[in-house]
């Protein structure tokens, strides 16, 4: 039965990364972008644990915490690219 | 407990210890040795890192606090996906200042995210002088009783937490 | 392992995901930035989490060992989920970007 | 050894000389004498036994693998070249002494001088043809520093740089020459070579040997077409003119045809070669000469001339001809060395150098007129003087040739023309300069005799000229003899050296070239006439407008192909790897091997086809910056997935950090750069580059294809077998990194410190004026800290750094490590630059970022080096396992601190990359430049 | 194993180490200890070359791991060679620098350290991904001195150098992960036994892997088409640096040398001579760009940058001809046009600072202060560059020429090589007699009196020429046996045979 | 699953030349980093493609190619200190030049001043 669930959980993060995709592409303004990456940074997080789950494997759990950390470190970059231009001052 | 080797945030040390544990996945002698260590040393380390001393008052009511917004937010997720997967549903989105009452940084930014994590709404800013909250509300009844709840729920119980 | 167990997971994998996908598409199809900017701060954090959720369950079951490492990745997410939209937000406004007909109230220019 | 130390002696002049440069002209003179004096002592004793043909030679090795050895010749021609250049070279320093000014850079002259006269004997005495080479360049060098010796002038330099062209460049043929020379023979040996005459003559690379060779003898002795040199190498000091380029430069490669006689002449090509090039030089020379209005212009078409002459004979190939050739070399020596002293002389005393100014100068300085009349004569063939002589065998020998049918009558008229016009340009230097009417507008009037021992040289030299000419088989019998002798390399022709040997036809072309070449120049008006309705040809203008020429096209051509953009020169980088990879590939064309291909899952394949989509995107969309940016990261996100998704934690965790760090720097950067691209490549290029990247694309794509279905063995099977037992870890990677192939990753951390000293060197003194709008106009806003992220951020930080710390620790045994931990450090301290500011969170930070930098790389080298005590080489790791009550065990091992040597650099480096870049847009100075 | 091998690499990264810590210390420390390091890693080297002169390689395994597992540095006489230039040429461009180069910018001793550091990795290395490695730490360093001092005239130029040998390190890796994906070992030892028995189903991928090699070393070494970063880069580094930097190029030569005398040799079974064809015509083609470059130069910089060049295309003319003689005749070349194009380099910048804002072209201008001993070093330096006797390049040449066997080669070599050295006399002269000999009335604010530091470095490098030729038949003893170790590749691989320490004792 | 890595790689070299191929610091920076992606994503695959082998002792049965892993993350990291010095060696040029032009000002290629003739100018 995990089996399964997996599968389709598999299948619908695939879809929302689909997705995220989709608005990256289509923005249509920067923020957008921004919004769209940092979701996939999410549903990246999502990916690593069911692999982590398909192969019976916990050495992938610092990945995800790492994609959370790193994640979160580039969108408030970007964000404050966007307002402030400087990241760093 | 401002000495030199002290705790500088008690609150933050527990919650090293407890994170160690989990990074360890469980608890075994080794890991408690070197929990209690880190959740000594990295606070001292760090501390000019965070050199206000937020002090929580109630630690019990903060757990409360927690347990509700987690409950808050599995609500609003539900709310806002239903949502987002109807396409009939035309949302009424609106911004909406809210006028805060808190005063401690901290607490205004808890209070922030609070809000970000509940339903519909994201604190989109706060005002140079803290004294507003400016929240996006993804589809908005009435703007007054909105305000009312948040007061109700989270600022007051959060006041009550950080003094 | 047990087939409450086994159910447990599961449910808590398919509502994640559920959730992740329900985020997504509120980001897809939402009419403006700041409507699209609750899909990703609400359903996507709590879809992983319940996923999150589940693998916990699941390695504390198969391993017959306490698995909570990944707590601390929900425990991220929910700290900094709002701070990532307060940003962009921010960003938003401070560019101007358009809201959808009929948005009540307006953002601030500061 | 003798011979060695001759050749040395003059060096050591050249060196020692410039030492007494201050004690005056006199001291320096008399220094710079002593080594010719005492190299003719030396030479002294040796002289008997050359009479009969001996040869003296010295041999020390040097570089045998190319046959070079100091191997020195003493016989009847070298001794003779050798007296001439040493007895000259005293007549000339003698003459210096007066000739130049006080105020001039006496020292560099005699330096040079000597070091001219060392390298002169070097080539005459050696008898190793490599050896003899050097000192024939070295005399192209020293006469290029002498020629322009004053090198104020204009035409000093250029006429210096043209010798330097054509000599130098004549030496370099000869190079050829004689290396082909050293491959045919198996020897440079001079007694190899001169015995292997048969051996080379028959050779197939005969004649591109001799061509060779004879470039560099014709260049040197100004043969036409390579005569033009020389008298443009009269800008030198007449000292110089008269030692180098009179006396024994310009005879270097007669020398060498001389030297090479027996080896190279005999045969048809040598004929035509050496003998016509030797009598169209000795016409045109002597034609050119008449016209010269410069006395030294004139002198110098002269030796021109004569060294056509002695070309010419050696050229005809007959015994005869070639003793006539060495006795002309010294019969010109002697007078023309002395004509062009007088020449200086009269220069010296009158301030110019122009017959058309000097006239009548009989009245002012009858000594020296006598004197340069004497060997004028000498020059035009007068009996009694030595010049006769030697031109009389000449006539004789043009007589001997057997030319078919009417080329038998050429070498006896163009021996009697150049006869004529040499009678002539003598006439001329006689009559023009000491008489015909009186002097015009001399520069210093009136002149007078010279110093009393400036004359001295002259003297002596024109003396020679009669003494050789009216007892020629006293004077220089001997001489002569052993010198052809050496030159025939065997018997010597049945020949007397007589005043008169008879009333026969070559006295009947001597008279005719006499009273011919008088009655030409009374009739020299009307040829002065003709001869200027030709534009006399400037070679040296020709050559420097052929240099400059040269240079320009050179510089078009090269900043044409050397462009100055980056585009170019990658285009041919990536064309350059393309086309050779290629070129292999493409035998195996579109591969899959034995392990076929596997089948893809949806998700994975999803990724790839959006990892694929963003690539593709990034270069589609790269005008716009951030979201090419964008676009990067998510690339960058899917990279990351892939490695997890194939076995790769490290790597996953690895590139995930490095990625935002990279994001966050090119944003820094953005800052200050434009957020578009112009749109400016023509469409031509963008194709051009498309072609390429497809190319570059489709290369790697059948490589990797190729590859992957591939099976092979490596060499891993040891590190998972002895990663544990050898290595204290059960995470293979972090142990290959920190301690099978530690060295590298020693390397790893080097190159991170040095790259962030180097960006922080960088940018200390950049001025980057900071935007104070972003692109599309809107100011900047003013929130530059927002609350909610630095109350957020400060707690973040220990969790963080407890993260890191935990990913540090397992590292050696689960995916992690210092490299990983570092980067989660520095990006949780870059998250406070962000929220909280660079100097709010410097002002927190206890030390210089710089300090984790070298203690990192110390403590990983420190490390290394500990095993060095046990005897173990560097970077030998050591393990052990611990107990210690309520802990339990714990592993302790020296890779963990190597590891720790790998985090603090990471931490070090990447802060302060990023703090540099940061620091830039502070606009207060307040900041302390070291945090 | 002899700890001593390990020295020329740990010696420099230690210096470098202190000068980190020590970038608050006084100048005058700094420069002493920096100087005293250089001074030992000459010392050292100069023990290397003795050492290695008895024909053994020795090896030295890092870690105690046994090749081809571990990294190991392997000592022979080429190594011994080029550690040994590269040590004498740094301990004199290091002297010069204290004229002050060191202190117009921020770090100098350390980067100067590390580069020396990575080129003797480069050099010692017998691990292919420890070359790479050894390529990044020099050029890493190189990228840091290049930009040292400031100003603007730098940054175009070493922006170039950068993204060119950035997409070179890029191939390099590709070059190499070609040949492990088939071979699956990175040591060249190893390596070159395992090219010789490949698949000749997998032969295309090997090739192809090993042309990409090559590709990134001609890039290094500055072979035409892959050498116009050369002349604006080290034109514009300041002195010691571009000094330095002559013996840069002679790391993607010596990298030519050393894996397409081993791996790719004639002992290389399916892969032997790889690309030696190509490389051929392209090395002749290089040296008349060269000459072209030197003939159209209106700066000295410029000139001798060029001149690099020409000896890049020389030496690899000899290189490829594939012959012991001619290899051997190439390292004899190698040490000469390392230091005199260097000295020249010096010398170019003494000049240029004697003549104002005509600075190093090649126009009129005022006289110059010292410039008696200066014409006289630039006329040995141009000497020895152009190859005309009695100084070191005409040697080198002459062996170069010697070493061509009969034939069509013969011709081009000579031909090529003949003219373009008649045409870099005529550069040089022109350049001489303008720079020295033109001058103009004028006043250069006064420069100052050549300091001893700069006087010494420039004066040795130049006079080198002369001790090259004076020592020429030791020298070209040890280039012959170098050459002939370098033609025997199997006596190279049994080093995967030596014993690590404490397996001693059992064999 | 080969073929697919392998136009992954492709794609990413492709695009990454591309950019190397343009004019403007930026983007040569942006296509650096994207071939390096490609690069150590190739360089990775020396080792072959495996699922669920991570190198780790004792946690699965068969280990994947641990070599190219290590290699790659020397390479990673070399690649990072290599994009900051370009990134920041752009900026220099920027600030040098007044433009971000790879060349300099758009001007670079002008020749310059016709005041260094031959000697025929006196
Ligand atoms: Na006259
Ligand atoms: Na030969």
């Amino acid at each position: 039965m995990i089996e399964i669930a997996l599968q389709i959980t598999l299948a619908m993060v695939t879809l929302a990364v689909v997705l995220n995709i989709y608005r990256l592409i289509k923005g249509p303004d920067a923020p957008d972008r921004i919004l769209a990456l940092d979701s996939l940074y999410i549903n990246a997080i999502a990916l690593i644990i069911l692999l982590g789950m398909t192969l019976g494997s916990r050495m992938y759990i610092e990945s995800a915490l790492l994609i959370a950390v790193m994640g979160f470190v580039g969108t408030v970059a970007l964000s404050k690219h966007l307002k402030r231009g400087s990241v760093i001052e | 407990m401002n000495s030199r080797f002290g705790l500088p945030h008690p609150v933050l040390s527990i919650t090293l210890f407890l994170v160690w544990q989990a990074l360890n996945n469980g608890i075994s002698g080794a890991s408690v040795v070197m929990g209690l260590l880190l959740a000594w040393l990295l606070p001292l380390f760090t501390r000019n890192f965070w050199p206000d001393n937020p002090h929580v008052h109630r630690p019990l009511r903060f757990m409360l606090y927690v347990i509700r917004v987690i409950w808050d937010i599995i609500v609003a997720s539900i709310n806002v996906a239903l949502i987002v997967i109807n396409p009939k549903r035309r949302p009424k989105p609106a911004f909406v200042s809210f006028p805060l009452e808190l005063k401690h940084p901290l607490a205004i930014s808890t209070l922030a995210g609070t809000i970000s994590l509940t339903p519909g709404t994201v604190s989109a800013d706060i005002s140079d002088d803290q004294t507003l909250l400016l929240i996006h509300v993804l589809d908005v009844g009435d703007e007054m009783e909105l305000i009312e709840t948040i007061k109700r729920n989270y600022e007051r119980p959060l006041g009550e937490i950080f003094k | 392992m047990s087939i409450v167990m086994e159910i447990i997971i599961s449910v808590l994998l398919v509502t994640g995901g559920l959730f992740a996908l329900a985020g997504a598409i509120g980001l897809a199809r939402l009419p403006d930035f700041y409507t699209r900017l609750h899909g990703p701060t609400k359903a996507t954090t709590l879809g992983v989490g319940g996923i999150v959720f589940s693998s916990v369950v699941f390695f504390s079951v198969s391993e017959r060992t306490l698995g909570i490492e990944e707590i601390l990745i929900m425990v991220f997410l929910f700290l900094t989920a709002p701070i990532s939209a307060n940003m962009m937000a921010k960003a938003a406004m401070h560019l101007r970007i358009d809201r959808v007909e009929g948005t009540r109230g307006n953002p601030w220019d500061q | 050894m003798t011979l060695a130390l001759v050749v040395l002696l003059p060096f050591l002049g050249a060196i020692v000389a410039p030492l007494f440069a201050q004690a005056g002209r006199t001291a320096i003179a008399i220094a710079s004498s002593i080594p010719a004096v005492v190299a003719l002592a030396m030479l002294y004793p040796l002289w008997g036994p050359l009479a009969e043909g001996t040869v003296l030679v010295e041999t020390m090795p040097w570089l045998p693998t190319i046959g070079l050895s100091l191997s020195f010749r003493l016989d009847g021609l070298s001794l003779l070249f050798s007296l001439l250049i040493l007895i000259i070279g005293l007549l000339i320093i003698l003459y210096s002494r007066y000739y130049l000014k006080k105020h001039e850079n006496v020292g560099k002259f005699y330096s040079l001088l000597l070091a001219f006269m060392g390298s002169m004997l070097g080539i005459v005495l050696s008898s190793n043809l490599i050896l003899m080479l050097i000192f024939w360049e070295v005399t192209s060098l020293v006469s290029f520093l002498l020629i322009s010796f004053w090198n104020y002038k204009q035409d000093a330099r250029r006429g210096a740089r043209m010798a330097l062209a054509v000599t130098g460049g004549g030496g370099l043929a000869l190079l050829a020459g004689v290396l082909l020379l050293g491959e045919i023979v198996g020897s440079y040996e001079l007694d190899d070579v001169l015995a292997a005459g048969e051996l080379i003559k028959n050779h197939a690379l005969y004649p591109v040997t001799l061509v060779l060779i004879l470039l560099g003898a014709f260049t040197k002795s100004a043969q036409f077409p390579f005569h033009f040199w020389l008298p443009h190498a009269m800008q030198a000091p007449t000292p110089v003119s008269a030692y180098l380029h009179s006396a024994t430069m310009v005879k270097a490669g007669i020398f060498l045809m001389a030297r090479l006689y027996p080896a190279l002449a005999g045969t048809e090509l040598w004929f035509y070669l050496v003998s016509f090039t030797g009598m169209v030089t000795l016409l045109v020379g002597a034609y050119t000469a008449l016209f010269k209005h410069d006395l030294k212009g004139l002198l110098a078409h002269s030796t021109v001339s004569h060294l056509g002459l002695i070309t010419l004979l050696f050229g005809m190939g007959t015994k005869l001809a070639a003793v006539a050739a060495v006795f002309h070399v010294i019969n010109h020596a002697t007078f023309k060395a002395s004509l062009f002293m007088a020449a200086g002389i009269i220069d010296h005393e009158t301030g110019t150098r122009d017959m058309r100014q000097i006239n009548g100068l009989w009245r002012f300085m009858p000594h020296t007129a006598t004197l340069a009349m004497v060997a004028a004569a000498s020059m035009a063939g007068v009996p009694l003087l030595n010049g006769f002589l030697s031109k009389e065998m000449f006539f004789a020998e043009s007589l001997e040739l057997n030319l078919p049918g009417f080329w038998a009558y050429l070498p006896p008229i163009v021996a009697t023309l150049a006869g004529v016009f040499s009678v002539a340009y003598s006439a001329r230097f006689i009559h023009d300069v000491f008489f015909n009417g009186k002097p015009v507008n001399l520069p210093i009037y009136p002149p007078h005799e010279p110093p009393r021992y400036m004359k001295i040289p002259v003297e002596i030299l024109a003396f020679a000229c009669v003494m050789v000419g009216m007892f020629p088989a006293i004077a220089v019998g001997p001489l002569l003899d052993s010198a052809a002798l050496a030159t025939l390399g065997g018997a010597l022709p049945d020949y007397h050296l007589q005043i008169i040997h008879g009333f026969n036809l070559p006295l009947m072309m001597s008279f005719a070239a006499f009273f011919g070449g008088l009655l030409m120049y009374t009739q020299r008006q009307k040829l002065y006439d003709f001869h200027d309705r030709f534009r006399d040809i400037d070679e040296k203008a020709v050559f420097e407008a052929a240099v400059s020429w040269l240079s320009e096209r050179a510089r078009a051509l090269t900043d044409r192909i050397e462009n100055g953009s980056l585009q170019r020169y990658a285009a041919l980088l990536f064309g350059a790897a393309v086309v050779v990879a290629l070129a292999p590939m493409l035998d195996l064309g579109l591969s899959i091997g034995d392990l076929g291909v596997s089948s893809v899952d949806l998700p994975t394949a999803i990724a790839a086809a959006i990892l694929i989509i963003c690539a593709l995107g990034t270069a589609a969309m790269h005008r716009e910056r951030l979201y090419a940016l964008i676009l990067l990261s998510v690339v960058g996100l899917m990279v990351a997935l892939t490695f997890a998704r194939f076995s790769a934690p490290d790597l996953a965790m690895t590139q995930l950090s490095v990625e935002v760090v990279t994001i966050v720097l090119l944003m820094l950067a953005l800052y200050y750069l434009p957020s578009w691209t112009p749109l400016e490549a023509s469409r031509f290029r963008r194709w051009r580059d498309g072609i390429i990247a497809l190319l570059a694309g489709g290369g790697m794509f059948l490589v990797t294809l190729a590859m992957l279905t591939r099976p092979f063995e490596s060499i891993s099977d040891y590190f998972l077998e002895n990663s544990v037992t050898g290595g204290g870890g059960t995470n293979v990677v972090n142990v290959i990194l920190v301690d099978f192939r530690g060295f590298d990753t020693l390397g790893e951390i080097t190159v991170l410190a040095i790259a962030a000293l180097g960006i922080f060197a960088m940018l200390r003194e950049a001025k980057l004026t900071p935007p104070s709008t972003d692109g599309q106009g809107h100011p900047w806003t003013k929130d530059v800290h927002p609350t909610m992220l630095a109350q957020i951020s400060r707690p973040l930080l220990p969790l963080a750094l407890m993260v890191s710390l935990f990913i540090f620790l397992r590292g050696h045994n689960l995916p992690g490590g210092g490299f990983i931990a570092g980067l989660i450090t520095s990006v949780a301290l870059i998250l406070q630059y962000i929220a909280s500011g660079m100097r709010w969170s410097h002002q927190r930070m206890p030390f210089s970022l710089r300090t984790p930098i070298g203690l990192g790389l110390l403590v990983a080298t420190v490390t290394g080096l500990a095993s060095l005590s046990a005897g173990y080489p560097f970077l030998t790791s050591t393990f052990t396992h611990i107990h210690w009550p309520i802990v339990g065990d714990f592993e302790l091992a020296s890779a963990l601190a190597f590891d720790v040597g790998v985090y603090l650099t990471v931490v070090g480096a990447t802060l302060t990359i990023l703090a540099s870049l940061g620091r830039l847009s502070m606009k207060s100075a307040a900041m302390p430049e070291d945090a | 194993m002899n700890h001593w091998l390990a020295a020329p690499i740990l010696l420099p990264l230690l210096g470098g180490i202190l000068q980190i810590f020590m970038s608050f210390a006084p100048l005058g420390l700094r420069r002493v200890l920096g100087l005293a390091t250089t001074t030992l890693i000459l010392v050292i080297s100069l023990g290397l070359v003795l050492l290695a002169d008895d024909g053994s390689y020795r090896i030295y395994a890092f870690g105690n791991w046994a090749p081809p597992f571990g990294i190991v540095l392997v000592l022979d006489r080429l190594s011994a060679i080029m550690v040994f230039i590269t040590a004498f040429l740094a301990l004199f461009c290091h002297i010069y620098s204290i004229r002050g180069t060191d202190a117009v910018g921020r770090h100098f001793h350390a980067l100067f350290l590390f580069q020396i550091m990575g080129l003797n990795i480069a050099f010692l290395t017998g691990d292919l991904f420890n070359l790479f490695v050894a390529f990044e730490v020099l050029l890493i360093a190189s990228y840091g001195l290049l930009m040292h001092g400031g100003g603007s005239v730098r940054s175009i130029p070493g922006l170039h150098y950068v993204v060119l040998n950035l997409v070179g390190s890029a191939l390099f890796l590709i070059g190499v992960g070609m040949l492990y994906s088939v071979t699956g070992t990175l040591n060249m030892a190893d390596l070159a036994l395992a090219v010789r028995d490949v698949d000749p189903n997998d032969l295309p991928l090997v090739e192809s892997g090993g042309m990409i090699l090559l590709v990134v070393f001609a890039l290094k070494a500055a072979i035409l088409p892959l050498c116009f970063w050369l002349p604006q880069a080290y034109a514009a580094a300041t002195a010691p640096v571009a000094a330095l930097f002559a013996v840069m190029t002679k790391v993607g030569i010596y990298a030519i040398v050393r894996v397409y005398s081993l791996i790719f040799g004639a002992e290389g079974g399916p892969v032997a001579n790889l690309g030696m064809d190509w490389l051929f015509p392209l090395s002749l083609l290089t040296i008349a760009m060269g000459v072209l470059g030197a003939v159209g130069a209106d700066g000295l910089r410029k000139l001798v940058a060029w001149q690099v060049i020409i000896s890049v295309g020389t030496l690899m003319a000899a290189i490829s001809l594939g012959t012991a003689p001619a290899t051997s005749a190439a390292l004899f070349y190698l040490v000469h046009t390392t230091w005199i194009t260097a000295g020249l380099f010096l010398v170019a910048d003494l000049i240029a600072r004697q003549r104002g804002t005509a600075e190093d072209r090649i126009v009129t201008a005022p006289r110059m202060r010292s410039r008696t001993l200066l014409s006289i070093l630039f006329l040995l330096g141009t000497t020895a560059a152009a190859g005309l006797p009695p100084l070191s390049g005409f040697f080198a040449k002459v062996l170069i020429l010697e070493s061509v066997n009969t034939g069509v080669s013969m011709a081009w070599v000579w031909g090529v090589i003949i003219v373009g050295s008649f045409m870099t006399v005529v550069a040089f002269s022109r350049a001489g007699s303008i720079v020295f000999w033109r001058n103009v009335e004028g006043h250069v604010k006064d420069p100052g009196r050549l300091t001893l530091p700069v006087t010494v470095s420039t004066s040795v490098l130049i006079g080198m020429s002369l001790a090259i030729v004076a020592f020429a038949g030791p020298i070209t003893e040890y280039t012959d046996a170098a050459a002939r170790q370098l033609h025997t590749p199997s006596m190279y691989i049994e080093i995967l045979q030596t014993p690590m320490v404490g397996e001693e004792v059992t064999q | 699953m080969e073929i697919m890595f392998a136009l992954v790689i492709g794609a990413l070299t492709a695009s990454g030349v591309y950019l190397i191929l343009r004019a403007r610091s930026f983007p040569v920076v942006v296509g650096l980093t994207m071939l390096s992606y490609a690069v150590n994503l190739f360089l990775f695959s020396t080792g072959r493609l495996a699922t669920g082998a991570a190198p780790i002792i004792g946690h699965v049965e068969n280990y994947t190619d641990p070599l190219p892993q290590a290699l790659v993350l020397t390479a990673i990291v070399i690649g990072f200190a290599m994009t900051a010095f370009v990134v920041v060696l752009a900026l220099r040029a920027h600030a040098d030049a007044g433009d971000d032009h790879v060349d300099g000002r758009i001007d670079y290629e002008e020749p310059k001043q016709e005041e260094t003739s031959s000697e025929e100018v006196k």
